[in-house]
């Protein structure tokens, strides 16, 4: 291998990646469980975590350009930077999504939920597994397993609909709660932009290790 | 390496560096007494012939032809211009011919062994001895093709004798030129010879040049190619290329075995025209060096 | 269509193969870059195209380069012509130590066609090289006289002087600074409309830059040629993502 | 603007050039008008000694141009045998080698015979050229001494053997024979080398055809020359020095050297002089050879015919002393009158 200083400089943009979606992910499950358990603090921690996001952002886009312009990649590595910059794009809006979430925490009036917190747990289980197959696929450079990918998504999008149908449901059922079912269609609405996300990864990482250019229509 | 050793290290006249820096100034003047020796040697030879040509070295002594009765009586006028005939045949003889061939080795023959043994022959032909031509001069020229003791057979002579070396300095001036120049005009869709004549040739002419003259300042300064075939008298200077002719260092060769002093002391005039012609050629191929090195851009 | 169709080409250097079994095709009106490590070919392959290889006496082709129904390296074709037809422009600017009028006359007259307007041809071929404004009022001086990128673009003016359909460059801009690269490429980018371009370079991202097709070459072998995009995005050879990335060694 | 298959840079060095040939008609052209039209170009040749009385000919000589050059006598010889020269110099006489080295057998038998008559001499003739020898003058050769030598103003022929041949060599001075009271120094000889006619001479005739045993080249007392003046330098050096050269080099280095009373076997002491040299043992003819009598038949024999007439004139005799020779026409009047009714 002739280019020892760029490899290691590749590897640590790379590491810096997963450091960053490591947070995002942290954020978006914290977030939620601060949501599950109706704990402010927990939410505070989580809303504090969004500078060092924006940080690890910055950062990476500016390790990723310096890379560009002093090393003037090819093929792969050109794919590997372009993915960076992509992915730490998607990563931080996971990551936002999370913080949103903690936000709704902080302001949730009751003491209690509703309704078993409808289809949310599972949305969130999805997610949860598809971002961790990404992130997996991401870090050790294989391609996603699609199929299966389709599939979560599909099931999120499905959910997220049965979400707001329900909540329509209780709305009409229970007008006093209103503001907390309107919350419950939001988050179902940031999760499913989560999965979305997960998705365009997903996209990145494939054009990353395959060279090829994917759009997974949902 | 400590600080005290170091400026020790670096400090003049100790240990294995001032050895050294004697054994340098050891060289160092052994080599300059070789050129002083030298120098002196040449200073004193010049000194010589100045001290004993110069008094009778006047417009008479040049413009008077060589007499054969009384030689004191006459002047080098004659001797000179046959000189000049004869580095004039020569240099007809051996430049386009050496040109030529040294034009045909370098940029046409193919890298064969036939063009090696050529090339071999030519650089080892640069080295026989000049009588050796003297004496193929006299069997070929004066005797085979019977021009007898005449003009063309000196001149001819005389060119054989500088072709090789016309042949050598000519190949180098054309191997200095860069290949980029014979590559750019073939890319252009130029013949080999288009390539040759608009590109090599002007490129390399002022190296030719150079090579040329200083070679037929060697020829003209040569007695012993023309000892055969020149003469000691003529009355005026030939005017046609079968008559005789005088040339300088024969003339020199001549007069410094005859007896009389004052024909000695003719013969170091004669010396001092003789290099005065010398120095002339070889000033003209420096000069024509310089200016083609000061316009050359590649 | 006249593209150039390279088949079977082998080159041999005395003992030393030095292209092995080319096969490929220089579209027409297209820039084609030959990329590769040094020794691997580029060059030699690069004198097949207009018969250069003749000049070294220890080559020997093999294979033909089909153009417009000739083999190129067909017994019966005339260098000389060939060389007409074909322009070559060198790694370092090799300007004849003439004026730049003369320059770019020369190649002009050798063709035969000293009868027409020669003022007007220099002009349109200093002006296709992007040159003529700065050598306007200076034809008349030694072309060794311009700066090496200067010379350079003379060297391509002179080379489209003569009205060739191909034109080859063999490292054209590897001698020359950044703004002279430049303007060295930007000259390519508009040569790419009347000509084909095969030009030969060390620097991967002039070639990404300049070229519409890329070739590999590595130790005498094709190793890839497709699309310039999918060379430098996403090579199908191993040997050659490690070229291009530099990891190669 | 046009374009020139040579570049500027050509042009300075074709000026030069053109100059130099310019320079070189100049001077052709400023001294043509001296050289008559019309005129014959004789070519003479051959022996170093006969080449002073052939250069002052040349140039007395205005009917046709001659050209005058050295490389010895058999080089004279072989260019009449050949054809190179119109007047071969030579002083020493055609011999069979001569004859051989152009490819003709004639044997000494043969030429013995075809000299039977006066002057000149006519030779067997070889590939269509007859040899013809014609007696111009005389050369002295003088045995020369340092002035401080008071001891050898006389030397026998008995005497020189012994100096100058290994036949009862004497190594110092005082081994020679009656001359007991000499300084009992070591003999230095300074004279020509082997290779040169001078040396031939004047051992054929000193030591006779008989005795070719000589001291020459080798011995570590003869000092070879080709050069009279490093002969005359070594000799004016050292007392015990001897040697021998022509009398026209003795004439024009009177005061720095002396000569020797020589006496052939049973005759008298003859001091060396213009005037004692048909009594003076050690001379020899020089001669001119031509191809057979010239019969004055074109401008060429013409001009040969006119110029051996010159020669054999008394205008042309005169000159000889002024070279250092004695005059044919008074070495031998006999022998003058025949070739000059012959030739003129």
């Amino acid at each position: 291998m002739a280019r020892d200083t760029f490899d290691k400089q590749l590897g640590d943009l790379k590491a810096q990646v997963m450091e960053m979606a490591d947070l995002a992910k942290w954020m978006f499950e914290t977030g939620v469980q601060s949501l599950i358990d109706l704990s402010d603090d927990t939410a505070d921690e989580v809303l504090e975590k969004r500078h060092r996001l924006a940080e690890l952002d910055e950062q990476i886009e500016e390790d990723a350009l310096k890379l560009v312009a002093r090393q003037q990649p090819m093929a792969k590595d050109m794919r590997a930077i372009g993915a960076a910059l992509k992915l730490i794009t998607y990563i931080n809006r996971i990551g936002r999504y999370g913080k949103d979430i903690a936000q709704i925490t902080t302001q949730w009036d009751s003491e209690t939920h509703y309704s078993d917190l409808v289809n949310l747990p599972r949305m969130v289980e999805l997610v949860h597994n598809g971002l961790n197959h990404v992130l997996r696929c991401y870090h050790e450079e294989e391609d996603i397993d699609l199929e299966q990918l389709v599939e979560w998504e599909d099931e999120i999008d499905a959910l997220r609909w049965s979400v707001f149908r329900e909540c329509l449901t209780y709305m009409a059922q229970d007008p006093e709660h209103i503001e907390e079912y309107a919350y419950y269609m939001m988050i179902a609405r940031y999760l499913e932009r989560c999965g979305d996300n997960v998705c365009k990864m997903a996209e990145k990482i494939h054009y990353m290790v395959e060279g090829e250019h994917l759009a997974i229509d949902t | 390496m400590n600080a005290e050793d170091l400026g020790e290290e670096l400090r003049k006249g100790s240990g294995e560096l001032s050895r050294r820096r004697k054994t340098a100034l050891i060289g160092r003047a052994v080599t300059g007494l070789c050129l002083a020796i030298a120098v002196v040697f040449l200073g004193l030879l010049i000194f010589d012939v100045l001290r004993r040509g110069l008094p009778q070295l006047d417009w008479q002594f040049l413009t008077t032809d060589v007499k054969g009765f009384n030689p004191e009586t006459g002047g080098v006028r004659n001797a000179i211009v046959g000189s000049v005939y004869l580095i004039l045949i020569t240099m007809a003889v051996a430049v386009p011919l050496g040109v030529a061939t040294a034009v045909y080795l370098e940029e046409f023959a193919k890298d064969n062994a036939i063009t090696t043994g050529l090339q071999r022959l030519v650089e080892n032909l640069a080295g026989v001895p000049s009588i050796v031509f003297g004496l193929l001069g006299l069997a070929f020229f004066a005797r085979l093709m019977d021009f007898g003791t005449s003009l063309i057979s000196g001149g001819l002579t005389l060119g054989l004798l500088v072709l090789p070396i016309v042949v050598v300095s000519t190949q180098e001036a054309l191997s200095a030129v860069p290949d980029e120049f014979r590559n750019g005009a073939r890319a252009m869709g130029a013949t080999e010879w288009q390539v040759v004549k608009d590109h090599v040739l002007p490129a390399a002419l002022p190296g030719i040049m150079t090579g040329s003259i200083l070679s037929l300042s060697r020829a003209i300064g040569e007695t012993a190619p023309i000892l055969f075939v020149v003469s000691s008298f003529i009355r005026g200077v030939p005017t046609a290329l079968t008559d005789g002719f005088l040339a300088l260092p024969y003339q020199i060769f001549y007069w410094a075995q005859l007896p009389s002093q004052e024909v000695q002391q003719m013969a170091a005039s004669a010396i001092i025209v003789l290099m005065a012609l010398l120095l002339t050629m070889n000033g003209v191929a420096v000069a024509i060096r310089q200016w083609s090195l000061s316009r050359r851009q590649w | 269509m006249s593209n150039i169709t390279v088949e079977d080409l082998n080159v041999w250097y005395g003992d030393d193969h030095a292209l092995k079994n080319i096969n490929m095709e220089i579209p027409e009106g297209e820039v084609t870059a030959l990329i590769g490590a040094s020794g691997c070919g580029k060059s030699t392959f690069l004198r097949c195209f207009n018969r250069m290889n003749d000049e070294i006496g220890v080559a020997r082709v093999e294979g033909s380069i089909r153009w417009k129904g000739v083999d190129l390296n067909g017994e019966d074709v005339d260098p000389v012509a060939l060389r007409r037809r074909v322009g070559m422009v060198f790694q370092k600017p090799n300007p004849f130590p003439k004026t730049v009028y003369d320059n770019i006359a020369y190649g002009v007259s050798l063709n035969g066609r000293g009868d027409d307007d020669m003022d007007q041809i220099v002009e349109t071929s200093l002006e296709q090289a992007n040159l003529w404004d700065e050598v306007e009022d200076r034809l008349d001086k030694n072309a060794l006289t311009l700066s090496g990128g200067q010379q350079q673009r003379l060297c391509i003016a002179r080379a489209v002087a003569v009205k060739p359909d191909v034109i080859l460059m063999d490292e054209p801009a590897s001698a020359l600074d950044p703004v002279s690269t430049q303007k060295i490429e930007n000259l390519i980018e508009e040569l790419r409309e009347e000509y084909t371009v095969v030009v030969v370079t060390h620097n991967m991202q002039q070639a990404a830059r300049i070229s519409d097709k890329t070739a590999h070459l590595h130790l005498g072998e094709l190793v890839e040629f497709d699309n310039t995009d999918k060379i430098f995005e996403n090579p199908e050879e191993e040997l050659t993502e490690a070229y291009i990335t530099g990891r190669f060694g | 603007m046009v374009n020139e298959p040579l570049s500027d840079r050509l042009r300075a060095p074709l000026a030069i050039a053109v100059g130099l040939l310019m320079l070189g008609s100049l001077f052709a052209g400023c001294i043509t008008s001296d050289s008559g039209g019309g005129q014959a170009n004789l070519k003479q040749t051959g022996s170093s000694t006969v080449h002073p009385l052939a250069q002052a000919w040349a140039q007395e000589f205005t009917e046709a141009e001659i050209a005058v050059s050295g490389g010895g006598s058999s080089h004279g010889r072989n260019a009449i045998l050949t054809g190179n020269a119109h007047l071969g110099d030579a002083s020493s006489k055609m011999g069979p080698g001569d004859y051989d080295k152009v490819g003709c057998d004639v044997s000494q038998d043969e030429i013995d015979a075809a000299q039977s008559g006066p002057h000149p001499w006519k030779y067997p003739s070889c590939n269509g050229v007859t040899p013809t020898e014609w007696v111009v003058a005389w050369d002295v050769l003088v045995v020369v001494v340092n002035p401080n030598n008071d001891w050898a103003d006389e030397l026998s022929y008995e005497q020189l053997r012994q100096i100058f041949t290994t036949e009862n060599t004497a190594e110092k001075w005082s081994e020679v024979e009656g001359l007991e009271d000499a300084p009992d120094e070591k003999i230095e000889i300074h004279a020509p080398d082997a290779a040169s006619g001078t040396y031939e001479f004047f051992f054929e005739e000193v030591a006779g055809h008989t005795d070719k045993s000589l001291l020459a080249e080798g011995s570590d007392r003869y000092h070879g020359s080709a050069n009279d003046n490093v002969i005359l330098n070594k000799i004016t050096e050292n007392e015990n020095a001897i040697g021998y050269f022509g009398l026209a080099y003795y004439v024009q280095n009177e005061d720095k050297i002396d000569t020797v009373a020589i006496s052939e076997e049973g005759e008298d002491f003859v001091e060396p002089s213009f005037e004692t040299a048909s009594e003076y043992p050690v001379t020899r003819p020089l001669h001119i050879y031509t191809d057979g009598v010239p019969s004055g038949d074109d401008a060429t024999s013409q001009a040969v015919k006119d110029y051996m007439c010159f020669a054999m004139s008394e205008e042309g005799q005169s000159i000889v002393p002024d070279v250092g020779y004695v005059k044919e026409s008074d070495f031998d009047p006999e022998s003058h009158s025949n070739q000059q009714s012959k030739v003129c």
